[in-house]
Formats: C-alpha cells, structure tokens, sequence
C-alpha cells in the first residue's frame, strides 16, 4: 500500500496547476472563490480554454479526442481546478450525454455531437426527472410518438438544471405505453430552439435560477436523433446515471470551501469558541477520511479496468459522506458571522465575505436531493452493497 | 399543574389565527414581500384594529395587560403566517424595555401610539464589531448591525457608550440628522437595517444607571426571546403538519412515499423534537420574566437549545422530504425552512446558549 | 397554563420525602446510589416497608387497597423516591399483572393474588416473549391445551426479568392453533413452583444474570387460573402493554443519574474540558424538556378521565426520550473517569464511584431494546400520531 | 497509489486468520478469559512460533523487520477473534519503544527474548492521578493505573518523574520486592493492573535527556494507537457482517427484519462508519511513525476520533439490531461491543482527540 502519488502523477499536478493559475480569468476565480453564481459566459469562457489546451473533455479517451486520463489523473485534474478557484465542469455534456454517445451513438451522432460540447460551442441539459416522478424516474410520461422520420413528442421535464442556458437536451420519452415500466422507454436528443420547447424558471429557495421546467409540445424530433434502439432507453439512462456519479465526493470543491469556512472562522474569531471549532474540526477529519474513501474506490475502480468503468454502488458511500460535508461547511460558515449572514442578496453589508453565506446555505439543500437522494443512495447501499 | 389556557386565551389565538388565514395568505404576503417597503402599514392597522399591539401594555396606556403566554400564542399564529410586520420588535421588545426604562412622561407619550400603531419603535442593541455606538455630548455616533426593522421605525432606542464608559440608552428619531438607514430584506423576507449614526442628536431615557439599563435591555429581550421561542414552535407546528401530510399524498414506486419506514422514522423523529420545543416553549413563556437573572437565563438558554436544535432538525428534513418540492420558493415550506434558520441564529446560536446554560448549571 | 404543582400536591411531596428519608434502608440507598444491582431482599423490604405505611400500590385504586392517587400524585410518589434512592417498584406484579387482574380478573382471582402482590409476598415475572419472536409479540407458540380442570401448558418464554425471583409468572399461551395470529391466544396465570417449569438464566453483556428462560414441560395449571375468556388473551395482552408504559420516562431515576453524573465529572474535572461539559448540558436540557413533555401527557391523561388510563401513542415519545437521555447518561458517566471505568466488578480499584460505571453503561443498553423497542415505538408514533 | 496489499502482507494476514479460526475460536477464548491469569501461555507460544511475535522487531534481533501496515493487518485479524493475548502491548508497544530508548546491550538481552516468546514485556505510563511514579535514589515508589496487561509482564518499563523533575524510563522487574501488582479483568475480557511501587528497584533505561525520552514513550505510544486503529476495524468489519447475516435470517412480522427500510438504512449508516474507519486506520498505518511529530499527531487524531466515532456507532446499533439477542453474553457479538467501547476510550477518547486535532490543526 502506497498512498502518495506517482512522481509521473506529481508533475502532472504541477502542470495542472501551473496552467490554471495562468489562465484562469480572475473574475472567474473571484466569483468561484466567494461563492457568487456564475453565469453561462463564465462557463463557456473556461471550457474554451480549456478545450485550447487540449483538456476539453477530461474524462475523453483519445479516440475522441480526450487526453486519455486515468482516473487518478482526472481526479487530480479536478481537484486542482476546485482548488484554484476554476468553475466546476457542465456535466451534463461531458460527463452524462457523451458517454452515452460514445457507448451507443452512431458515428454520426458521435461526430455532430461530441466535438461541440468539447469545445463549449453546445451547451446541454437533461430531461430525465418530471413533474410528481421524483426519485422514481422510471415512471416517465412524456410521450413520443413515430411519425415517418421523426417522432413528435409531447410532455414536461423539471428540475433541468441550467435550462435556460442549453442549446440541446436529452431526454426520456415513453415510445410503448402499453409496456412495463422500465420498458417502452426511449432515449432522445432534442434542439432546444425546436418549436414547441418551452423553458419556464424555477425559483429555488435562496431565489436562484438554476433550475427550469421545460414544456414540450408537439415537437418535432428527427428520428436521426434516436440513441440505440427504441424502446432501450432505459438501458442508456442507467448507463448515463452511473457515469453522473464520477467525481460525485466533490472532495476538491470541499477541500477549497472548508479553507474558506477557516479563514471566515479566524477572522470571526470563532476559533477561540471550543464547540465551534470543534464543529469545523469534525468536518475537516470527516473530509481527510473521505477523500481516502474516494481514493480507494478509484482505485479499485482502476483495478477493475477499462470495460467496467461506470461507478459502482460504492459511488453511494462517496454521495452520501460528499453531500452531507459541503451541507456542514456551508452551515458553519454561516453560523461562523451570524447576523451578518442574514442580509440577502446585499453585497455591501457587513463583512465581504458575509454576503452569500446565507444563501448559499439554502442553495447547498440540494445536494442530498439531487442526483439520488441520499435515501435513495441508502438504499442502494443496503440492497447493493450489503445485499439487504 | 395546568397545561390548558384560559378561554380568553383561546379566543385570542383564534382571532389572530382568523386573521392570518384570511388576511394574510401566502400569496398576501408574497406581494407585501415584494412591494418596496417589505412590510404593509395597512396590516399592521388591521393589527392594531384587533388590539393585538397593545397586547403587552399596561392598560393604562391602552394596553390589554396581558404576557408572555399570550404573547407567546399570538407569536405562534403569526409564525404559521410568517408575518413580516415588525411584531417581535415594535410590540413586543421596544414596550418591555420602554416600561422598564423610561419615564411616565415618555411612556404616556409613546405607549399609546403604539397600541393604536400609530408609531413604530423599535431598539437597536447590537453594535457592528468595528463602529460600536458612543454617545459625546448627547449625540450619537457609531453603527447598529442587522436591527430587525430598524427601517420601518420612526423613533429608535438606541443602546451607547456613554462619555462615562456607562451603557445608557437613547431614543433617537429615525428621520433626524446624522441618522443614516440602510434598509434590506433578510434571507427569510423579513426586513432590518444596518443603522449608521454621525453625531446624531438624541435623548437619554434611562436614569443613568449602567446596571439597571444593561438589565432592563437584558430583559426586555429575555421577553423578546420567550416570544420568538413560541414563533419558532408556530413555525414547526405548521412544518410537521405540511410534511406529514405531504408523504400522505406524494406517490413515488406505486405508494404513497408516507409508507416508507425510514422516511416514517424521520417524521416521528421530527415530532419528538417539536414536543420538546412546544415544552420549552411553555416554560420560556412562564420564567422569562423571573427576576432572578441567573435562573431565568439559565432557563431561557436551555429553551433556545431545544428550540434552536429542533428548528434545524425540522427545517432540513422537511426539505428533504418533500424532495425537489422543497427546494422551490412556490411552496411556503421553503419560507419556513428559511424563516426558521434565522431564528436559529437569533438572539444567540444554540452553540451559545449550550456554552452559556453550562456556566450557568455549574455556578448554580 | 401554571407548571407549578399546587398546594396540596406540594405538601404530599413533602411528605413523601420524609417517609422515604425516614425509612428507606441506608444499605439499599448506597446502592441505588452507586448503581450497584439490588436482590430479592432489597425490594422486597422495601416494598413491605410501603406496604406498611399503605402506599404498597401506589398506582391502585382504593377499592383495591391502593391510595387511590392521581397522576400528578403517583407521578411525585416515584420522583421522590427515585431522587432519595429508593428502589424502583417492580413493575411486573404492581402494573402489569395488577391492573389486568382489576380489570378482567374474577372476585376469586382478585382475592387470590392482589393483596400478596401488594404486601410484597409474592413476586410476578411476565411470560410474553418467545424465542425468535422479538417485537413481533403475537407470534406466540406456547402451546396449552384444556384437559378437564386443567391447562397443560407446553413451550420456552424468554427475557424473562427477575424470573429467578419469582413466585408467579402471567403467560399468553396459545389454545387455539387453527386460529389467525392474535386470536387462539389466552392468558394463564401459572404457579413458579409447579413441576416442570425450569428457569435458565441469561447472562447478559454485563456479566449480569437480570433474564431467564423460562421452559414449561407439560405444566399443570388450574383452568381457573385464566384470566377472562379463553382465545381472548391478546385483548388482555394489549391492555397490559397499555399499562407498562406508565411512568415510562423515568424522569426521577433520570434526574438522579444526572445529579451523579455532575458529581462525578466535576470530581474528575471533566466539567473544565468545554466539549464535555456541553455534552452534560446538553443531556440537562434534553431532560427538563422531557420532564415537561411527560406532565403534559400526563395532564392530559388525567384530563381525558379514569376511563381512558392507558397511555397512548404519546407514551411511546417519553419512552425513546427517557431511554435516550439514561443511556446517555451513563455513557458520559463511564467516559467522565475514563480508564478507570474499565476495571470488571472491581470494588476497589480507582475513585469508589467508578466501579460500576462500565457495566452500567453496558446493562442500559437494554432499554431502547426492551419493553418495545425503540424502532417500534417509532412505528407506533409515525401511525398512531402521524397517521403515516 | 496503491492500496493493494502485498503477497508477503496477504499471507501473514491469511496465516493470523486461520490461526484465529482453528485455535482461537469463541469457546475456546471464553476458557481462557474464564481461567485464572485471564490469558493463555500456550497460545502466545502459538504466537512466538507463528513468527508475530517478532514481527515489529529487527532482523538483528531475531525480528522480521515489518512495519504499521503488517501490525495492522495481523490487529485486525485478531481484533475480530478479539484475542485476549498481550499482543498490542507486549509485540507493538513495548519492542517499539525499547528500539528507540534502551541500549544495545539491553535491546541484545530482551528483544531476543520477546521475539520467542520468552519474555513478556510491558509499558507502565499512566500514572495513577493521586499517586505519580517518582524516582528517588534509583528506586521508583508511587502507582500506575489500569496498565494493559501489566499483570503477565516479567518486565515492566516505567515512566517516572527522576529526582532532577524530568520524565525517565525504568525496567523493573515484576517480581521485585516494592512491586505490587493489582490483576484484574476489565470489561472487554482484558486483563489490565494497577502497579503499586514502594520503593522498587529499578534500572534507568534511557538516556537521560527528558524530551528525547518523553518523544521516545509517544512515538511508541502512536505505533500502538495505529495498530489499535487496525484492531478496531477489524472488530468493526466482523460485527457489521454478522449484523447484516442477523438482519437476512431473523424473521419478524412474516419477514427477515432485514427488509425493514429504518433498519437498512441504519445498516448503510454503520457501513460508512466502517469505510471512513478503515481509510483513517490506512492513513494512520502509513503516518504514525512520521518522525513530524505535529503532522503526525494531527493525522493519529484525525483517525482516533473517526475510529471512535465509528466504534460507538457500529457496537451500539449492532447490538440495537440485534435486540435482545444482542444483549447476550452468549452471542460473540456482545464480545465486540465491549472491546469496541474500552478501544474508543483507550489512548484518549474521541473528545480529546478532536480538540488536540483542532489545536494540531489552527497551529500548522
């Protein structure tokens, strides 16, 4: 057992980290580092950069013109870029459709999709969840009818996040309604400027617009845009969820919020309070254990190889510690200033760093919701794991 | 030993609560929310029309002479309501620290307009760490940190150093020179304003005592606290109820998502934390006018532990459990949760009043 | 609303406290006080002391020779003498058996057994659980079949409590095997001393013996030792659940335990050390709520009338509570002396208070487990009071 | 980064294992905790020729050269047969620290002897809180309280305060007049003494120089804690297995309780105890003879507390699940609720350790 890194994986990081800190524009930086939302320029400004680079799809094998990472080099990747203070990657491009793509796509579908998103010039979301599904995402309404070349589909898909800035979503369509459930269930790619696509927001409890309802109505979708066969979908959006859990710890993101949670405690003097720093002493142990939970699984996952490559059950564990650290680091920064914390949305009260503590408590609520509830992830560690 | 209230009480509880349900709908309040002042003066004469303001004043300043248990009733109502009018602070605090500080001349002036909602007083205490407020001269300079409705207020009392080194404490009139109001909404709609004076002119109110003006501010607070205690336990009342039956109706896998077990742990979980809340929630009522200091601190801290530890349990698993529903300003679950969270972080964290109830035990 | 207790209940407290200062054996004081295990003898004395002074049913109406006291009265009665080191009443005879026999037991039953009970001549032990059956207490197996004026009674009944001092055990045994689950059970009355009843004890994590087996071989009992209608013993049953949880909180034994955790970590200079001190603080708050939370359910039973004097499902909050914060207790009382805590029924070694604190920690375990666990009083609050 | 183990690493951890399951069964250990001493001598000859006993020490010294991770790995193994044998203190503690204090002619004459199992040798520190060690004319008098098998060493090492008030290592022999040993069972089966010295001979080990020494008595201290780390998650990994076994066969209501939803998410809650547990026990192996003594307490810290944290929430829900079953001493699962409960309180509890990593942590 080694638990360092390769000296080949330290000048990897060294490279990373060299290149982030050139060309990671400040204002990005300055608005990752406080926590203020960015918005879709900021994203597509630090994909370009990246994809300049040659480092567009971290996750890409070469043959789709990725750097060919393992996984201990993506990780490091991610953990840099988090550190420095670049934008968290768009998954649903990289990480969820282009997967699917490689694995199932035509070649076709593969060359008009892929080298777009890599290159931040198509901006995708994703129309799994609907309205009164929840966590039962089998359970898909939306309805595409065939109809010569294309399918017209008819429905609503909600929780899309970053919606309203997407140029392509794609979705779950029931294609036989008279099949069971997981059956009958088709895997579509949609134009989001299709008429008959409608983007409603919704507002989120820290009065954020992250997320949308999207309506759509007789829309015309060529049936070119089919993953896989009809009907399989379900076996591409499993596939897809799997592959939405890499990187699901955030041990990065963590890492770089719990500094900011001790520079706001010090300058606060929280510290000097014991409960109080013991609370952030409790997190900074449980963030040093889960990144070596996140390592093992890693690599166990790279022992496995390339054919098995989307995230075990064990992905689970890394969702459920992940999610519960940042909902801590953002509770306690809030607590750490206290009154100040309460202004909402007012740059210019109290302490700079004051100004989205608050919101961004609400905000972070999502994370045991989203992606899986961290119920859900129980169960899947009770049945998957432990065989309940 | 009695835990039912009284008739009168009840009637009480029922109009406001009357009043809630049809005069302040969620989507009432949405509009006042988003209206530029973020409070409605037309409410707060609805309130002063069903004589609630003067709840908590001597009766004969036109008050009803009632206390902190039925203060702690009407609190709770309002708190199912979330009532964003500056009740906690302009009829509840300010009239507490007013009878215990002022003179009858000033009492006989401002008691009264209070009861009829006629002026808004409201004290400003905490003082932002860098420009504590001092007092040369008779006028005021310094600034007052995240006062709860210090915006809506025309007259202000005003805590300060004195050139003595002596707490005292001033009314100052918000529209005065040198008094700058930086009004903003706070994260759970409501209103405060950091308070910004420059040599601004004021009055001293108290006799010049520093330990009695500390403790009648200390008690008029303590008050303060017992009343936000049975907002709090309003809040959650409604929050239970509303998640419960959520997972009644919610379908997902074919059942309603109530016949989960682990979501039905949660649930009685959340419940054990609301009765221990609802019984602190008495007990703060019935002790927060004890004149022993220590006893009666000692009590209130242990209160807003189980209040404040029960508001984050609920609040967050409330949320959880409505799931994506949770998460949207549509609903007013979110508004409580938000609502919620502050009181937490009002009038002292759970960390200390735990901190503080444990010097209090030891020295006992 | 007045939490006070009024005059009259204060002088009744009053006098409770100097009988029990009076006459409460200073040998079986020291051990309550000092956790130490009581035997057969402790109680009994003490109740017989009771029993002279006429409190021997502190919770029995007069016509059955109690003082007829209400709850707030009971509730002060079992305050007092758990704060003073009184022995905690033996339930099994006083609240279980007694209030079935008022209930449902003829004249003779009555007769029989109530007055023995009362005057601490004879001792009950409950025959409820089976092996294998836990929570699921209907799953009865105990066979007992009428033969003339008998029942023969066949089958294992297990944590049975202090059955190795008992005189008597009440046992639901099943009379009708064709019957569905909760019907074909009946309720027998069955002499400790009859051939072919064997106890076994079982030592439990502590090195305790406080449970045992009880095998019933071809026992001969009376059939006028049924309690009610055969088949109908479920009914009975149910009623005497109802009963065990009167007092289930604990408050008095809790409020006790607390008094010695303090003296403890404050000898230990525990109470310096911030992080444990507001574990102490914490476990005090918890239990002034609870205390408020038990007599208002406790108001609100007495409000409710003689009629209804079961506790309902509210019951089941003061049991996970009162469980909750003893176990608590103890596991800070073992954790305030630290190493010393270890030693294994060593009188001697370390400070004197710290002999016992190590299995009291382990013997408490039980509480959340017995008497309906905490899971299932979960259950019981989620359907009963939530409606889920 | 490699978290596979070895071939070498696997065998010894196989070799342990079996010898565990063959020799070492439940039966066979509640003969040994019921005889007189409380341990067997023949199985720590077992042990001896099994080559263990000489896994920490030298090759000079007859010893096999491994390190943490081997020690870690053999911890395991044993923590789950919940061996009874003085290995943490007499294998890991004791040879560490000689290694670092004592002289070469000392190392010749003991470690030989420890690695066949000839000697057992033990470290005495803590000193009783009334009653400290002190040295006076080469001859040690005061107590040590609840050392972990003192009472089968043939050699104690004592810490004492020395004449000049500096801390220093003694050896003395626990059949020497002044040595009083006071044997007894503790609550996990183990055996620990309080050592009563009055006037005891003894013969100074170390150098002389206070730091080095008291550096010297922690850094073998810290090799322990790591191995003891190692032995709670492998008492950890038995009891979750066999408490999820008990939740597949024990039927309830008609079905194994294991389809319970509260239950099997308590069940996913122990095993993320378990995983964040063994990935501190990994960190620990690896740092916990990081000759950075700030670094390498805050790591020891940072796995102490998970490690804690995770034994009181594993023993207390395994047994919880168990129900009453769980209660019995008959069960080996009782067995490891007790020696998972004296790990979390030995070498600190997880309070202290929180708070020294908390300090450890503002200061680098």
């Amino acid at each position: 057992m080694d638990l360092n890194f390769t000296l080949e994986e330290s000048a990897f990081r060294a490279e990373v980290r060299n290149f982030v800190g050139e060309k990671l524009p400040a204002h990005i930086r300055d608005k990752v580092m406080n926590g203020v939302h960015l918005n879709r320029d900021d994203h597509i400004l630090w994909q370009r950069i990246l994809h300049q680079r040659g480092w567009g799809g971290p996750g890409w094998p070469r043959e789709f013109g990725g750097p060919g990472w393992t996984p201990a080099e993506q990780y490091i990747f991610e953990e840099e870029c988090a550190a420095a203070g670049a934008p968290r990657l768009i998954s649903f491009g990289l990480k969820m459709i282009a997967p699917v793509l490689m694995a199932f796509g035509t070649p076709q579908q593969q060359q008009r999709f892929l080298p777009k998103i890599m290159a931040g010039e198509e901006w995708w979301c994703q129309g799994y969840s609907e309205p009164g599904a929840g966590s039962d995402l089998a359970s898909v309404k939306t309805r595409a009818v065939r109809n010569g070349d294309f399918y017209v589909v008819n429905g609503q898909k909600t929780w899309t996040t970053l919606g309203q800035y997407a140029d392509w979503i794609f979705c779950l369509v029931r294609t036989d309604p008279a099949a069971k459930k997981q059956n009958g269930i088709s895997f579509l790619l949609i134009d989001m400027k299709s008429p008959g696509v409608t983007v409603r927001p919704i507002i989120t409890l820290d009065g954020a617009h992250e997320v949308n309802e999207v309506w759509l109505e007789d829309v015309k979708v060529p049936a070119a845009n089919l993953i896989g066969e009809e009907n399989r979908g379900w076996t591409y959006a499993k596939f897809l969820l799997g592959h939405e859990r890499t990187n699901i710890a955030g041990i990065g993101i963590a890492k770089r919020e719990l500094a900011r949670l001790k520079r706001i405690a010090a300058a606060e003097g929280r510290l000097d309070d014991p409960l109080f720093a013991a609370r952030v002493a409790q997190v900074e142990i449980d963030l040093m254990a889960l990144e070596i939970t996140n390592l093992r699984v890693l690599a166990a996952e790279s022992a496995a190889g390339r054919e098995k490559k989307a995230p075990g059950p064990e992905a689970s564990i890394l969702k459920i510690k992940g999610t519960e650290i940042q909902q801590a680091i953002t509770e306690l920064m809030m607590q750490a200033v206290g009154a100040y914390a309460l202004p909402f949305k007012q740059a210019d009260i109290g302490p700079d760093y004051a100004a989205n503590l608050g919101t961004g408590y609400c905000n972070l609520r999502k994370l045991s919701i989203f992606g899986g509830s961290n119920e859900i992830q129980k169960n899947i560690i009770s049945q998957m794991i432990l065989g309940l | 030993m009695d835990f039912e209230f009284t008739e009168d009480q009840r009637a009480l509880e029922d109009t406001v609560r009357r009043f809630v349900a049809r005069d302040y709908t969620f989507e009432k309040r949405r509009a006042i929310r988003d209206s530029d002042p973020g409070w409605s003066r037309e409410v707060w004469q609805g309130l002063a029309d069903l004589g609630v303001l003067a709840l908590n004043l001597d009766e004969d300043y036109g008050g009803l002479g009632y206390g902190p248990q039925e203060t702690g009733l009407v609190m709770g109502a309002f708190g199912a309501g979330l009532l964003l009018e500056p009740y906690l602070a302009a009829a509840v605090i300010a009239p507490a620290l007013i009878r215990r500080v002022a003179s009858a001349n000033f009492q006989e002036e401002w008691l009264p307009a209070i009861a009829t909602g006629a002026a808004i007083v409201v004290l400003a205490h905490a003082d932002a760490r860098q420009a504590p407020v001092t007092e040369i001269g008779g006028n005021l300079s310094g600034r007052k940190a995240v006062v709860a409705h210090g915006g809506c207020a025309d007259l202000l009392l005003v805590s300060a150093r004195t050139a003595r080194g002596e707490t005292g404490l001033f009314a100052v009139t918000s529209g005065a020179e040198g008094v700058h109001l930086r009004d903003y909404p706070t994260l759970d709609g409501q209103r405060a304003a950091d308070i910004v004076l420059s040599n601004a002119p004021a009055m001293r109110l108290d006799a010049g005592t520093h330990d009695a003006t500390l403790e009648a501010i200390e008690a008029a607070l303590d008050i303060g606290l017992a009343a936000l205690c049975a907002e709090a336990v309003g809040i959650m009342d409604a929050t239970v109820a509303a998640t419960t039956d959520y997972l009644k109706t919610r379908q997902q896998f074919g059942q309603p998502i109530g016949r989960f077990q682990a979501l039905q742990h949660r649930m009685a979980d959340m419940l054990l934390h609301l009765e221990q809340a609802r019984s602190m929630s008495y007990i703060a009522a019935l002790h927060c006018t004890d004149p022993n200091r220590a006893a009666r601190r000692r009590t209130l801290s242990a209160a807003k532990v189980t209040i404040g530890q029960a508001c984050r349990f609920i609040a967050q698993n409330a949320v959880q459990l409505h799931g994506g529903m949770g998460m949207t300003d549509e609903l007013i679950l979110s508004h409580w949760f938000k609502r919620l969270t502050a009181i937490e972080m009002t009038f002292g964290d759970t960390d200390f009043h735990l901190q503080r109830f444990a010097r209090l035990s030891r020295a006992a």
